[in-house]
């Protein structure tokens, strides 16, 4: 295939590369090839990505017809700043994530499943991927469906070392199911009073029509549906026991970016499909989004700082972190879809690498990651420790860190809108935020009485590599956010217009 | 001279971070280690002369490494006011770092090599911050100057010491992130900078009603400043070894403290601006009552690093006061005092550690008749104490005259009888261990070791004293030139 | 704005296919045994399919195979591939649910919701690694 | 009811007349309802029929797991390589008409292709599915329980 | 007309089999009632002109879904636990109030829809006439809906087949994986703590 066709179908590529390895690597027993096709697939997918990431970084913004059929007719990739940005953060994150599966994957299941389970892994980022990419309000529907079961396949895989997976996954799979019927039918609305499924013509239809409850009645439904998707509270349920009783790797690269398209996708539905009609979103996004954003990162951050086991802690405070990205778009001035975006990416590395440093302490420990079992383990898994710290300095948004960026820039929309009430909320929920890391640190560091538990094996590289790459992406762009920021602000700019 | 202003800010700033990065590696025999620190702070100390030069002259050597968002620089820039603090810092680490060798090895600490390496951490941190370009870096650098300072407070690691620095680290972290780095965020953003200007940066874009507010989650932010009710930490501290104590806790991280808070009044808020709108007419009394509060407690405590801590407490109000007065003048003496009483206190704690490593004595009680057997040590002492209450002619005398003078402008007469009344009760706390010391009859028989590297840092630093009554010059310059900029 | 009487004539399939959506979504909600949470949500989506089609449907309309003569109104094609569509997604995800269930049983001799999710952390280990743990917690104390 | 010879010859006979009408459900899909989900469910249903008279072993011997999984794969990646060559025949992907140079013609072979894709998928899945579902031996997974009493109440 | 009342007879019937399985408690009952209202509803998309999809439904639906659920009976309690009146109760109100109040939603939004079978409602006007036009003249194949499936919307149906694929991949795991057992776990266990000695 000659590098301008490739050039040329990059859109297509940053989804189809990886679904089409997966069946690939399900047909392969051998743990290290199925991961070397891992690799490979996410790898096409991380630069594919980036390439068009440089495409549009000029403002540009085109439309990629599958199949040639011009839409609405037929189904069109948008890539714009916000899909092209949102899919290179993913992009970026599951192929670190799967760098750190070589080891970790593998010690947690069968290694004879191991090459479905590469598969399922790579359906789900290819799945996400779609998901981001795709202008057709239905194909959506089916790039949900195949990113819920891929992932669902992931999180039963913890059951060879915590039954209640099977149960995590369960939940999951009904929740999820039910979400995505709810956007169903509320396309199905849409779609019976415009006629069209195509996003962009949607937008155009749309405010014409005179069936005002029907578009209201048709936005909330499909808005429901992605909120259980984004794990916006309350219907963040299913989370928490998904994250934490997953294997490691499948927990870190979920909570990279599971609920990241989904919060695009929310982003896409308020701010471009629905834009015909502010009324209606304004009132959404003030009477619904932003209270439901405050209460979960409040609730988020409360159940944390109560919380035991290290991975369903860092699970609640991912349900808080998705707060503020859900109240950052909730401002809807493109300063807040700017910081949304921002927080998106730089939460993306944030909770990547705790929970990668996690997966590091479970396969040290073998047993699941209590926060007593943790005791020492600073000075016995320095490195990782390391990283695992500088992440969480991160989410509590010290400065020189990424986390501080994104306060920043939130901080920064809300006064701007003189939401000042909610502004100190969310710094009063960011002290809290210490709490609990503050918690996991002391016990890091602490002596244990007795003598140490036995470690399973020293640290490797193979595991605390993608970990630091993460760790040091923090500090970059803490330091140097520009790229980001200007990305994010693009972004903004393409979904709302206006200067950030 | 051989040094370019920008090389000597960089070489003020890092001289201290190399030597604590050494400091591991010259572990293999303790003399190089031991005098790593002092070499470090003879060189910190002539950069930092070189720099203090450059601003009397009318310069403001700046260094800036990266831009993390419109307005934030990272970066150094030397204000007046920074260069009195970072003479201050760097001047007293030289005769911290021999003392602290004197008392490390008196009282056969361990984790000597560990003390070394944090303590010029610390130094590091204190320089950054009174060079730093802008508030963000300042702020950066106040974190960094507790949690390089909190293995110092637990270096016993006894429980007791554990747990002080449990309350250490809540109290100074917790303020900090809580408050300080809210109010810096919306300085920023309502004015899109947070670089430090002569006359302030917030006239005409923060409203009057809100300046009290933004200025009281400054004062109760910078929990370094300890102004009540977030004094606790002080006293808690004091379980570190004494050497932390003289130059953390009398200088560099209560002034740090008290230092932002002036560089805030001054360079952010600016003092016209503060005086127009009265925003800190409430910190005048909130530093009042500190004031006198804590000298109250000065005079129950008994244990003599309890006391010092707490008369710490009450002469770091003076500096807030100074700036919360908002006048030139009150301005200026904050200024100096920040000077005088570092050198006044760092002396009192050096004589106090001590006597702890001479005759193994904590208390006040214990002290009686015990004069004669340290006659230097309680000289060197009651020098300090007179640097502290303000009588020449010692140098704390001008700082005070400075502050009264600029309480009077202001017309704010309670101040002036508030610090009369502290004065009278520092003579007392203060000169009460010197007068039981060579007046009363021994209580109990001590045997004194001589350990000459414990003794000869406070006479040096009581000298100093003296020395800053007659040439105060140069530090008044430098302050004036703060405040008219 | 609408008369009752048209309401009826006009739109009586849409209320009948609602209330069967809102059934499924009850039994999915309410009900406590794992299988039969699977079965109302079959109903639940297969109601939605109805929804779909039924828009789809043109009155005096025929199946949308086109027929030699030029006359002919068809009814609309392509909710009927959405939903072909939709019915494969919907078994697909019914059996990943089944296998669930009968793992969930196989685990915990259980296939209630308030049964399974009140199991104990430890207990919830398999014997390995509890075993694993109990020898740390030797090792330990 | 694998020795009863009634259903035995029934489904000796019946086996090959399901597939050949799934096949005509397959490729008779452009004129008729059908296509690949149908047909493919029909021809799975032979097989299905097969191991239930002649029992899962006979099945799995007609039909082995690799075999399934390969298929299984083989549709998707069929599917998704007439995307690839059209891609790189210069169209975008899924793009027929750059099959064959005359466009209708290349969308009749593209549409054909995908189709048969599914019908393969969708046979190996649901053979894959009736194995794994009758198959079941839940004593491989039982150790997972432990067998304290506090979780072995409920239903069973 | 004739049309909208066997719609009417069918619809009534699949309240009544929803009822039913709402009622029943013994697991099989549920499960062959839930096949035949996936059957009625297939009969009902015969008379809404969606043969492909009726016919699919009737295969899929009807057929794999049901035999799928009969296996896993197989394995199962064949009744499920009946709830203390109290939990029951309170599972139903809670279900019931979001039931109808989505439902309350649903129907306020359905009396505006364009009526049923409207040929000017717009699903009929904007996108499909292309695909009817097109179809036979341009890809000479009568069946749109298959032209639509495999072309026009051929995406949509790879993402279907790769749903499908998941579905299968995942049961092969959960059911017929070799999800580590006891045996193996023991082994390796004891082969980390060799390797750690």
């Amino acid at each position: 295939m000659s590098l301008a066709a490739i050039i040329a179908n990059l859109p297509a590529l940053v989804v189809v590369v990886p679904l089409l390895l997966a069946p690939v690597a399900a047909l392969i027993p051998v743990s290290g090839a199925a991961w070397v096709i891992a690799v490979i697939g996410t790898g096409g997918a991380l630069i594919s990505a980036w390439l068009l990431q440089g495409a549009v970084t000029g403002g540009v913004s085109f439309s990629y017809h599958l199949g040639s059929w011009p839409p609405p007719w037929g189904i069109e990739f948008v890539v714009d700043a916000a899909s092209a940005l949102t899919v290179l953060i993913m992009a970026a994150l599951s192929f670190v994530a799967t760098l750190f599966a070589r080891r970790a994957l593998p010690a947690e299941i069968n290694e004879r499943d191991a090459g479905k389970a590469y598969s399922a892994w790579l359906l789900a980022s290819g799945g996400l991927a779609g998901l981001v990419m795709t202008g057709d309000a239905f194909n959506l529907f089916v790039f949900l469906e195949i990113s819920a079961l891929s992932s669902i396949i992931l999180i039963a895989l913890g059951a060879g070392t915590d039954r209640r997976a099977l149960v995590a996954a369960y939940n999951y799979l009904i929740i999820g199911a039910v979400g995505a019927t709810f956007y169903v039918i509320g396309v199905g609305f849409i779609y019976a009073v415009t006629g069209t499924l195509n996003m962009a013509d949607l937008a155009e239809r749309i405010p014409q029509v005179q069936q005002d409850t029907v578009i209201i009645v048709g936005f909330g439904f499909m808005v429901a549906g992605i909120l259980v998707k984004a794990a916006v509270f309350p219907v963040h349920i299913w989370l928490p026991a998904a994250y934490a009783f997953a294997p490691s790797a499948v927990s870190a690269m979920l909570a990279a970016i599971a609920t990241k398209a989904a919060l695009y996708i929310l982003a896409r539905i308020l701010f471009t499909v629905f834009a015909g009609v502010p009324d209606v979103t304004a009132l959404a996004l003030e009477w619904v989004l932003v209270p439901l954003a405050i209460a979960g990162i409040f609730t988020g951050t409360i159940l944390a700082i109560y919380e035991n086991d290290i991975k369903k802690l860092l699970a609640f405070s991912s349900v808080a972190q998705i707060g503020y990205i859900a109240l950052a778009f909730g401002i809807a001035s493109s300063a807040g879809i700017a910081a949304g975006f921002i927080h998106i990416g730089n939460h993306a590395i944030i909770k990547g690498g705790m929970f990668l440093a996690v997966g590091g302490y479970f396969l040290a420990l073998r047993s699941r990651v209590s926060l007593s079992a943790m005791t020492g383990l600073g000075r016995r898994m320095p490195i990782t420790t390391t990283g695992f710290l500088i992440c969480g300095l991160s989410l509590i948004g010290l400065p020189l860190t990424a986390g501080f960026i994104s306060k920043l820039y939130l901080v920064r929309a809300l006064i701007a809108e003189d939401m000042i009430l909610v502004m100190i909320l969310v710094l009063v929920s960011s002290a809290l935020s210490v709490a609990y890391l503050w918690k996991i640190v002391e016990i890091l560091w602490q002596r244990p009485e007795g003598d140490d538990v036995p470690l399973h094996g020293d640290e490797t590289p193979a595991l605390y590599l993608p970990l630091w790459i993460l760790a040091i992406a923090n500090l970059w762009l803490g330091v140097a956010p520009a790229p980001l920021v200007d990305a994010a602000n693009r972004a903004a700019m393409h979904l709302v217009g206006g200067i950030s | 001279m051989f040094m370019s202003p920008e090389t000597a800010l960089l070489t003020g700033i890092f001289a201290p971070l190399v030597v604590a990065l050494l400091t591991p590696f010259l572990a293999v025999r303790n003399n190089w280690r031991d005098v790593a620190g002092p070499i470090g702070g003879v060189i910190t100390f002539i950069a930092a002369l070189h720099v203090a030069n450059d601003v009397l002259a009318g310069g403001t050597p700046s260094w800036t490494a990266a831009e993390i968002a419109p307005g934030i620089e990272l970066g150094f820039s030397v204000t007046a006011l920074g260069a009195i603090f970072g003479l201050v810092a760097s001047g007293l680490w030289v005769l911290a770092a021999i003392y602290s060798v004197g008392y490390m090895r008196g009282n056969h600490e361990k984790h000597q090599t560990r003390f070394a390496a944090f303590y010029a951490v610390a130094v590091h941190a204190a320089m950054a911050i009174a060079w730093s370009g802008n508030l963000l870096v300042l702020f950066i650098f106040y974190e960094i100057l507790t949690f390089s300072t909190f293995p110092l407070v637990a270096h016993k690691e006894s429980k007791a010491a554990r747990d002080a620095g449990r309350l250490y680290l809540s109290i100074l972290v917790g303020t900090s992130v809580v408050l300080l780095l809210p109010a810096v965020i919306y300085v920023w953003v309502m004015t899109g900078r947070l670089d430090f200007i002569p006359g302030g940066i917030l006239a005409g874009t923060i409203s009057p009603e809100v300046a009290p507010w933004l200025l009281a989650a400054f004062a109760f932010g910078v929990g370094k400043a300890a102004i009540m009710p977030l004094h606790r930490w002080l006293p808690a501290a004091m379980v570190a070894p004494t050497p932390v104590s003289a130059l953390l806790h009398a200088v560099a991280v209560v002034k740090a403290g008290v230092f932002t808070l002036l560089m805030v009044a001054v360079y952010i808020f600016g003092i016209d601006y503060l005086a127009d709108t009265g925003a800190s007419v409430w910190l005048v009394w909130a530093t009042c009552f500190t004031i006198l509060a804590s000298s109250c407690v000065a005079i129950t405590k008994d244990d003599l690093k309890a006391r010092l801590a707490y008369s710490t407490i009450s002469q770091l109000s003076y500096v807030v006061l100074g700036a919360a007065i908002a006048t030139k003048m009150a301005a200026e003496g904050a200024a100096v005092h920040i000077v005088m009483h570092a050198v006044g206190k760092i002396t009192l704690f050096f004589v106090a550690g001590a006597i702890y490593v001479q005759a193994h004595i904590t208390k006040i009680s214990q002290l009686d008749g015990q004069g004669p057997e340290m006659k230097l040590v309680f000289a060197a002492f009651f020098i300090g104490a007179f640097s502290i209450i303000g009588i020449p002619p010692a140098g704390g005398s001008w700082s005070k005259f400075m502050l009264m003078v600029g309480a009077a402008d202001a017309g704010m007469v309670m101040v002036l009888i508030v610090l009369g009344i502290s004065s009278l009760m520092n003579i007392y706390y203060l000169l009460d261990p010197v007068a039981r010391a060579f007046f009363k009859p021994k209580v109990k028989e001590v045997k004194i070791t001589w350990h000459p590297l414990t003794v000869w840092p406070p006479v040096a630093t009581a000298v100093l004293c003296i020395a800053l009554f007659f040439f105060a010059d140069p530090i008044v310059g430098l302050a004036q030139a703060m405040v008219t900029g | 704005m609408i008369d009752p009487v048209s309401i009826i004539t006009d739109s009586w399939n849409y209320l009948i296919v609602i209330c069967l959506m809102m059934g499924g979504l009850f039994i999915v909600i309410s009900q406590n045994n794992l299988v039969k949470k699977l079965v109302g949500l079959a109903i639940f989506q297969t109601s939605v399919f109805l929804f779909y089609i039924t828009v789809g449907k043109m009155a005096g309309g025929t199946a949308p195979i086109l027929l030699d003569s030029a006359d002919v109104a068809y009814s609309n094609p392509l909710p009927h591939v959405l939903i072909l569509t939709a019915i494969v997604v919907g078994v697909a995800t019914t059996a990943l649910g089944l296998a669930l269930v009968l793992r969930i049983h196989a685990a915990f001799g259980s296939i209630e919701d308030d049964e399974v999710l009140t199991i104990k952390a430890e207990a919830a280990l398999p014997r390995v690694t509890r075993a694993a743990s109990e020898t740390d917690s030797e090792a330990r104390s | 009811m694998r020795d009863n010879p009634v259903l035995r010859t029934c489904a000796k006979i019946l086996f090959a007349p399901i597939i050949v009408f799934g096949l005509y459900v397959q490729f008779h899909g452009d004129y008729s309802p059908g296509g690949g989900f149908q047909a493919g469910v029909i021809i799975a249903a032979a097989f299905i029929l097969h191991a239930l008279i002649f029992g899962l072993e006979a099945g799995r011997r007609l039909v082995p797991q690799w075999l399934n999984l390969a298929l299984l794969a083989a549709g998707v990646l069929l599917y998704g390589g007439v995307g690839v060559a059209g891609m790189s025949m210069g169209g975008l992907y899924l793009d027929y008409n750059v099959l064959l140079p005359d466009p209708s013609a290349g969308q009749h072979v593209g549409i054909i292709l995908v189709e048969f894709g599914v019908g393969l998928t969708v046979t190996a899945v649901m053979l894959a599915l009736f194995h794994a579902f009758a198959g079941f031996n839940p004593e491989r997974f039982g150790d997972e329980t432990s067998d304290e009493a506090d979780h072995s109440r409920g239903g069973s | 007309m004739s049309v909208f009342v066997t719609n009417l007879l069918l619809l009534l019937f699949l309240v009544f089999l929803l009822v039913l399985v709402i009622m029943t408690r013994r697991l099989f009952a549920v499960v062959v009632l839930a096949g035949a209202y996936s059957l009625v509803s297939a009969a009902m998309f015969v008379n809404l002109d969606a043969v492909d999809v009726a016919f699919t439904e009737a295969a899929v639906g009807a057929g794999i879904s049901t035999v799928l659920f009969l296996a896993t009976m197989a394995y199962l309690p064949g009744r499920e636990k009946v709830l203390p009146p109290s939990g029951r109760i309170g599972n139903a109100m809670a279900a019931g109030i979001i039931c109808v109040f989505a439902g309350a939603l649903l129907v306020a939004a359905a009396v505006e829809l364009p009526a049923v079978g409207d040929p000017n409602a717009p699903a009929h006007v904007h996108v499909a006439p292309r695909y009817l036009a097109e179809s036979d003249s341009f890809l000479h194949i009568p069946n749109v809906v298959t032209t639509v499936l495999a072309s026009y919307r051929g995406f949509d149906t790879l993402g279907e087949t790769v749903v499908v694929f998941t579905a299968g991949l995942g049961v092969l795991v959960l059911l017929s994986g070799f999800t580590r057992t006891r045996r193996a776990a023991q082994d390796r266990a004891g082969v980390k703590e060799d390797s750690d000695a």
